[in-house]
């Protein structure tokens, strides 16, 4: 057997057993529950979580690196507060959009300097600017501010039909062509083969004469400019803007990372596990609205419990994997 | 490099050195460890930046302020530890950073295919698309020297390459070390292997404690002066060494048997008995196996054929820590990742197998521990001397024998000792030799694993060989190289040598 | 070592300065009702549950864990302490619910300590379970409601004063506890080594995985004495919210006090000081009378200024940049 | 099971899966507080009392799960929808299509600020603002001379908080003499209220009165103020609102001094309201819920009979 075959599965293994897992727990479902084995919930897993999807799309490239990034849910709210107080105050969308782009791209790339150049530690570094981004929304309104522009309540509300009667809404697509832009740049360039080599060993990828500066700094961009544009979708999602939106979001976006089989230590991990990530989290939310008659602690059990379910069994089945590969070669 | 001074806290690593390297040589940079060779690489690479002195290269003033650029100007280095990235596969190390490319992203089948001649050219078979920490330290170190050499460079700076390479690979590296030097690239060349350094090198450079011994013509220095140069006294030690080696078959009791022990995928089933007061020598090309038996021996993986007999009585392998409380101890070759901790003291390292034996609740009084380090300290000539220094700080071989330090502590009845002369200095790798002669005298058993087979030859009572993961023979103590390298290389069926 | 923890003084210094210079009466103390009164007494009270947790947490993060259960472990101990307690005044039911309770974190420790190291689980993973399940069984212990209860024992826990708050008396007690056991015997050295290379430790011997198994038993019960703590302080349980966000409080204690994430080394010293930090902080957000709407821009501010003065490599690039201005 | 897709014109009795049972989903916010628990079990009681099959769920404090869980509903084809929006903005998507399912929505709590009112049949609710009135009211008229308020406000940004906190103030702005010396947040929970009353005994040189947004906060203030050695209800004066069982307690203990109610036990309302716009009867557009305010008499004659 070449070492070809039997190598790179098991570092798909991960991605392949959330993947396995969601299928799994998806019939599940539609055999307990009426109604849920429709094309319409399998799409509304989409439109519910496109945000999230962004976000865990620009989180991978972070924990990717071996950093963290605690500020997304809060630039998430910044992003809808600033694109609501934007168009309240008579701006054009398009400005309004770039706006809200670059504010963010901007908090990453300053949250970046400060974690490469002083030396100081992502988690301090973003979890400053997760205070400062919420603070920001509150400095414009403490109140929540509704979102009235003809044009993006147009967008909100528009869907797309596919087949079968399914509708899905554009933040879906969005979603997906961001996973698409974050697989070729971390798969087919320079700088994604670098965050991979920064992340295995910063030091190593330094004497490889990398750009581990640039990498470093430009993981925190992008998260950055995901989180923005994810605000952005959320704002489309929830037409309003409010400081206390997507509170402990980066927590949900770190875990759908990290559940898709992401090494928080970095360098091991695929865009398309985050993905997977994401559908696991939300399909344990569908499941337990569907079943209807749980009481808020229950909620809360349920939830630790199937989170639970979904990392042992995943963990045993990469284990199983790599026993019967080794037994093979 | 003019008039170099580099600081660390508490070590002055360079005091005003001058080195020139120019085109078409190959210059040897020699020094015991802790001279400073590595550290004055680094420094003109752009790791680190001096406290004073200046780079020139090719007449001009530079300043690199990472390896990086150190890169782009035609500088390609090899670092002494294997500094890639495990996590990427093989043709992403090498060609990572100047990466084939299509539509603006990275092309891999071109650099698959671009890396597996790089790789051919210095003899290695691999697949490029294997991730890289699925190969051992070995494949690791050429693939090192693979990257360095896929671009054309105007220098090329190799810190101890050879450190785990056998006779093949080193003939292989050196073979093209010359056709480069033919065309022109200036080579720097550190390595511990005198016979190597003489056989390359047109040039060399001593350094000693930091500071600069003097620059002399291969040619006209001889050995003896060399080694002089670089310990700066007379040598004697060294001699006494060479006739300390008296080999004698042992007869004693079995220590450890090996029954039919065996892990698929890494060595073929084994028998193996190993004497008190004996030390058996393992022989075999890189990817042979040794190592993996090694491991085998140690618990460090766990065998699904066979049993281990210690003292006549079978012992249940369930991990290090079981093969620890038999006596058994093992130096590995992976001392960055698998031996020392780099970010704890000397000191820590030093105690740190005996005290993971007693638990943590019964911690190794700091009387004793102070002892231990005074006494291995110097034992060992370690330097700094300084116990409370972190490893990470220590030069490649003082590492080493920290590394062995550690393991003497424990007082082992069997001592697996893989690559203990890695990046070891010419006076060290004497004094480990005499330290194995004397510890097999007092009765302890040692296993020996060396890519240098002299090393192995000299010392081994007994010589295991193995080729392709299987056990092919045993020679007793007398066989001379040549026998030894006859049955490694040999003829390519074993069944037929075993027979 | 000493240089190392000067810059993190000379912040929590700075900031208690700026509330003298606000509130002149910042630091007065008076003897009130045979205790110490005033405001550094608060911020040693109110920091002391944060403060242990960070201790906890400390030593999970030089094994290279993290673990995020210890808000939801600590709402747990406060919830089945107040639910056994009820409305018996006694100190008996007290000492026996405390029991109960810090005997049910150590095995929600366990719980975490076998994800981790018995089934190989990523740290920050494995505990988002206890994270968000253990938040719902406090709330089942207690349905949902806020339980008060009036027990004098119990109250001295969190608010209770020998001279001092007795909740700083203890959380200083498991630090200097937890200081000495792990420098006198080799505890220390072995989470270190865990911390800094887990397979050379494993190949000399270490039981690692004992080790990681400890560490999260130890943070399990420092998290439920917080919690116990925290309920004391205010006589009543409330499941929601004892303990929340707390986990975020004491992972950046640590981490300011120049514990690395990444594992290996690390400060005690340090964490204590962060902790300090933090609560100090939170205490001049109230007393300098920041706008609710702006204390979290203002917190912002203090947390990346103390972490530049920190930073060697931020000195640097300013005195640098002084020397060339003059 | 049955209604097919064709399940349409006109027939009366809306587009359950069965004939007569009714199916209702509730959106929960969390169970952040015990108002809120006591909010959800009355609920969940009364639908049981009324024979409706209720399908619950509980957002974990977050909008966006409120707004999955509706979805969900719609998708579970219920007959009716109910939610307490504890934020006015933000429906009006997930409202739509509710509305293009032809399933009717019921809000408690609180508004939503919505252009289109077609979107909820009613909504069923207190009145923040005038909760935060009363609370300015009752000190206006019973405090005399220069009065030093401090606030203990909600969370940031909480729908409650805001609208207390401007209630509040528009009706003290009568008095000038009345001034809120200090203000900030509590977060709603007992331990933040006493956090933040202790940093104002020492920061503030006199304190009149406390006004905290919920009682847990008040009642956290009241034990910051004993330790410092002072008596609430007679040198601070203590104005609180919901008025929750230990609440009422500590007022009729005098340790506060004066409660505005904010009633949790909406259920009966709800279930009634949910019947009758099922049916498709009129329904009024705004229903307050039944709300009064206590002081330390009151709240000794109604404590006997606090069920939360
Ligand atoms: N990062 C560092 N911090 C502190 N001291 C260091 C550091 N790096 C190297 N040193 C010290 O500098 C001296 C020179 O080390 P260097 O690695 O250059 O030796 P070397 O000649 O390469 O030795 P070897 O043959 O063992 O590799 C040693 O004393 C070493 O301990
Ligand atoms: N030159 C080579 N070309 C290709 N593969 C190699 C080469 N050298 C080693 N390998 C690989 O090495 C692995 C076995 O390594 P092992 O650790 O058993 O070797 P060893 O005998 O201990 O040698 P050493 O310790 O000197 O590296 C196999 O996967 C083998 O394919
Ligand atoms: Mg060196
Ligand atoms: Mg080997």
């Amino acid at each position: 057997m070449t070492a070809l075959t039997t190598r790179l599965p098991a570092r798909f293994l991960p991605v392949l057993a959330t993947v396995v897992l969601f299928v799994i727990t998806f019939g599940a479902g539609s055999l307990r529950y009426d109604g849920f084995a429709s094309g319409q919930v399998i799409a509304n897993l989409f439109i519910d979580n496109a945000f999230l999807i962004v976000l865990a799309a620009g989180m991978t490239f972070v924990i990717l690196s071996g950093g963290i990034d605690l500020s997304v849910g809060s630039v998430v709210a910044l992003s809808t507060m600033v694109t609501a107080a934007g168009l309240r105050a008579g701006w054009p969308v398009p400005l309004v959009i770039i706006a809200v782009l670059l504010i963010g791209s901007t908090l990453g790339l300053l949250m970046g300097v400060v974690i490469h150049k002083f030396d100081i530690q992502p988690f301090i570094v973003t979890l400053a600017g997760m205070f400062l981004a919420r603070g920001l929304c509150f400095l414009i309104s403490v109140e929540s501010v509704s979102i009235k522009d003809a044009t993006f309540r147009e967008v909100a509300t528009a869907v797309i039909e596919l087949p079968g009667g399914v509708t899905i809404t554009y933040n879906v697509v969005i979603a997906l062509l961001v996973v698409l832009a974050a697989l070729y740049v971390l798969h087919r360039t320079r700088f994604g083969r670098t965050v991979y080599a920064v992340g295995g060993n910063e030091q190593s990828a330094l004497l490889m004469g990398l750009p581990t500066a640039r990498t470093k700094v430009g993981v925190y961009v992008i998260s950055g400019f995901c989180s923005a544009l994810a605000g952005l979708l959320f704002s489309l999602y929830m037409l309003s803007g409010y400081g206390l939106h997507a509170v402990g979001m980066e927590l949900d976006a770190i875990a759908a990372v990290v559940i898709g089989g992401t090494l928080l230590a970095g360098g091991l991990g695929y865009v398309l596990g985050s993905l997977a990530g994401v559908l696991v989290l939300g399909t344990i939310q569908t499941l337990i609205s569907f079943q209807g008659t749980l009481s808020s602690w229950w909620t809360k059990i349920v939830i630790g419990a199937l989170l639970l379910v979904f990392i042992a069994v995943q963990r045993g089945m990469i284990r199983g994997r790599r026993r019967q590969a080794a037994v093979a070669s | 490099m003019r008039g170099i001074s580099l600081a660390f806290p508490g070590v002055k690593a360079l005091q005003d050195v001058d080195f020139r390297l120019f085109p078409g040589e190959v210059h040897a940079l020699m020094g015991e460890n802790g001279a400073g060779k590595s550290t004055l690489i680094k420094t003109l690479t752009g790791v680190h930046t001096p406290d004073s002195g200046s780079v020139l290269l090719a007449g001009e003033s530079v300043a690199f302020s990472s390896p990086g650029q150190a890169q782009q100007a035609g500088i390609s280095t090899v670092y002494q530890e294997v500094n890639l990235c495990a996590n990427l596969t093989v043709a992403e190390n090498i060609l990572l950073g100047r990466e084939p490319r299509r539509f603006g992203g990275i092309d891999f089948p071109a650099m698959r295919k671009r890396a597996a001649e790089v790789l051919a050219r210095i003899g290695v078979h691999i697949d490029p698309a294997s991730v890289l920490e699925t190969h051992p330290i070995a494949v690791q170190q050429l693939v090192a020297i693979a990257r360095a050499i896929a671009v054309d460079c105007r220098v090329l700076v190799l810190d101890e390459p050879t450190s785990s390479l056998d006779a093949g690979e080193v003939a292989e590296l050196f073979r093209i070390m010359r056709v480069l030097r033919d065309e022109g690239v200036a080579i720097l060349f550190v390595s511990h292997f005198l016979d190597q350094v003489y056989e390359i090198s047109d040039r060399m450079t001593v350094l000693r404690n930091g500071t600069l011994v003097g620059e002399h013509l291969t040619s006209e220095l001889d050995r003896r002066d060399l080694i002089s140069k670089m310990i700066g006294r007379e040598l004697g030690a060294l001699e006494a060494i060479e006739d300390a080696s008296e080999r004698h078959s042992v007869s004693g009791p079995v220590l450890v048997r090996a029954e039919g022990l065996g892990r698929r995928g890494a060595i073929a089933p084994f028998d193996l008995d190993i004497r008190a007061g004996e030390v058996v020598g393992l022989a075999g090309l890189l990817g042979s196996g040794r190592t993996e038996l090694a491991r085998l021996l140690f618990g460090a993986d766990r065998a699904d054929s066979g049993r281990l007999i210690v003292d006549g009585t079978p012992l249940h392998l369930r991990g290090p820590r079981s093969a620890i409380a038999a006596g058994i101890a093992f130096c590995s070759e992976d001392r960055k990742g698998e031996g020392l901790v780099a970010d704890l003291s000397i000191r820590d390292n030093l105690v740190l197998a005996m005290q993971a034996a007693r638990g943590w609740s019964r911690p190794v009084s700091r009387k004793v521990k102070d002892s231990l380090v005074e006494k291995y300290l110097t034992a060992l000539d370690i330097r700094p001397a300084n116990p409370d220094a972190l490893v990470r700080t220590l030069s490649g071989g003082n590492q080493q024998k920290v590394l062995l330090a550690r393991w003497l502590v424990t007082e082992p009845r069997l001592l697996i000792l893989d690559e203990p002369t890695r990046g070891i200095d010419i006076g060290a790798k004497a004094q480990i030799q005499q330290l194995v002669t004397t510890l097999a005298a007092e009765g302890t058993a040692v296993l020996f694993i060396s890519a240098e087979l002299e090393e192995v030859v000299r010392i081994a009572d007994r010589i295991v060989v193995l080729r392709d993961r299987h056990k092919i023979a045993e020679l007793d103590g007398g066989s001379t190289i040549d026998e030894v390298v006859e049955l490694i290389a040999g003829d390519p069926v074993p069944e037929e040598v075993a027979s | 070592m000493k240089n190392r923890l000067l810059w993190p003084i000379l912040a929590l210094v700075a900031l208690l300065l700026l509330n003298l210079v606000v509130t002149p009466s910042f630091f007065a103390l008076r003897i009130q009702d045979g205790h110490l009164y005033g405001g550094l007494v608060d911020v040693l009270k109110n920091g002391a549950p944060t403060l242990l947790i960070a201790i906890g947490m400390t030593l999970v993060i030089a094994t290279r864990g993290i673990d995020l259960s210890v808000g939801a472990v600590a709402a747990i101990a406060a919830a089945v302490t107040c639910v056994h307690i009820g409305t018996s005044p006694d100190a008996g039911t007290a000492l026996a619910g405390m029991a109960i309770a810090l005997v049910l974190c150590a095995a929600l420790g366990l719980w975490n300590g076998f994800l981790v190291a018995g089934l190989g689980i990523q740290p920050i993973i494995a505990t988002l379970v206890l994270m968000t399940a253990g938040r719902g069984i406090a709330m089942l212990v207690t349905e949902g409601q806020i339980i008060t209860v009036n027990n004098d024992a119990y109250r001295q826990v969190g608010a209770g004063f020998v001279v001092l708050p007795v909740s700083i008396l203890i959380s200083l007690a498991v630090l200097g506890l937890v200081a000495l056991t792990t420098r006198k015997t080799a505890l220390g050295m072995l989470i270190e080594a865990v911390g800094v290379n887990p397979e050379a430790s494993r190949l000399a011997g270490v039981r690692s995985r004992t080790i990681i198994w400890t560490v999260y038993v130890f943070a399990a019960v420092c998290a439920g004495i917080a919690g116990l703590m925290i309920s004391s302080n205010v006589s009543a349980a409330d499941a929601n919210s004892n303990g929340l966000w707390i986990e975020m409080d004491a992972i950046l204690a640590v981490v300011i006090g120049g514990t690395s994430l990444a594992g290996g080394r690390y400060s005690l010293t340090g964490t204590l000081l962060g902790s300090l930090i933090i609560q100090t902080l939170t205490t001049t957000v109230y007393t300098i009378g920041v706008a609710a709407e702006v204390t979290l821009v203002f917190k912002a501010v203090v947390v990346i200024t103390v972490c530049l003065i920190q930073s060697p490599k931020a000195r640097a690039a300013l005195s640098f940049r002084k020397v060339a201005v003059s | 099971a049955c209604g097919s897709g064709s399940g349409g014109a006109g027939s009366g009795t809306g587009n359950g899966s069965s004939g007569d049972t009714i199916t209702m989903g509730f959106a929960q916010v969390g169970a952040e507080s015990g108002w809120r628990t006591a909010n959800t079990k009355s609920i969940q009681d009364e639908a049981k009392a009324a024979g409706i099959d209720l399908k619950f769920s509980d957002a974990q404090q977050k909008q966006e799960n409120q707004i999955k869980a509706i979805r969900s509903y719609i998708q579970q084809k219920v007959d009716v929808i109910a939610f307490s929006p504890v934020v006015e903005t933000g429906w009006d998507t997930v409202l739509l299509e509710a509305k293009r399912a032809n399933i009717p929505v019921i809000l408690t709590d609180r508004a939503i600020d919505s252009d289109d009112t077609s979107l909820y049949k009613t909504f069923l609710g207190s009145d923040f603002v005038e909760e935060g009135r009363k609370a300015g009211d009752w000190l206006v008229q019973n405090v005399n001379g220069p009065t030093n308020v401090v606030e203990l406000q909600g969370t940031t940004g909480a729908a409650p908080a805001i609208d207390r906190k401007k209630g509040f103030e528009e009706k003290i702005a009568a008095k000038p003499d009345i001034k809120v010396v200090a203000s900030q947040t509590g977060d709603f929970t007992r331990s933040g209220g006493k956090q933040v009353m202790e940093a104002f005994l020492k920061s503030q040189p006199k304190i009149d009165v406390v006004y905290a947004h919920n009682d847990d906060m008040g009642l956290g203030a009241i034990e910051a103020i004993k330790a410092a050695g002072k008596v609430p209800g007679k040198d601070i004066k203590i104005i609180t609102v919901d008025a929750v069982k230990d609440g009422m307690t500590a007022l009729a203990n005098g340790e506060i001094n004066f409660i505005v109610e904010c009633n949790p036990l909406l259920g009966k309302q709800l279930m009634e309201l949910a019947k009758k716009v099922v049916k498709g009867e009129e329904v009024p557009a705004r229903v307050v819920t039944v709300e009064g305010t206590f002081t330390q008499e009151q709240a000794k004659a109604a404590l006997p009979q606090r069920q939360y």
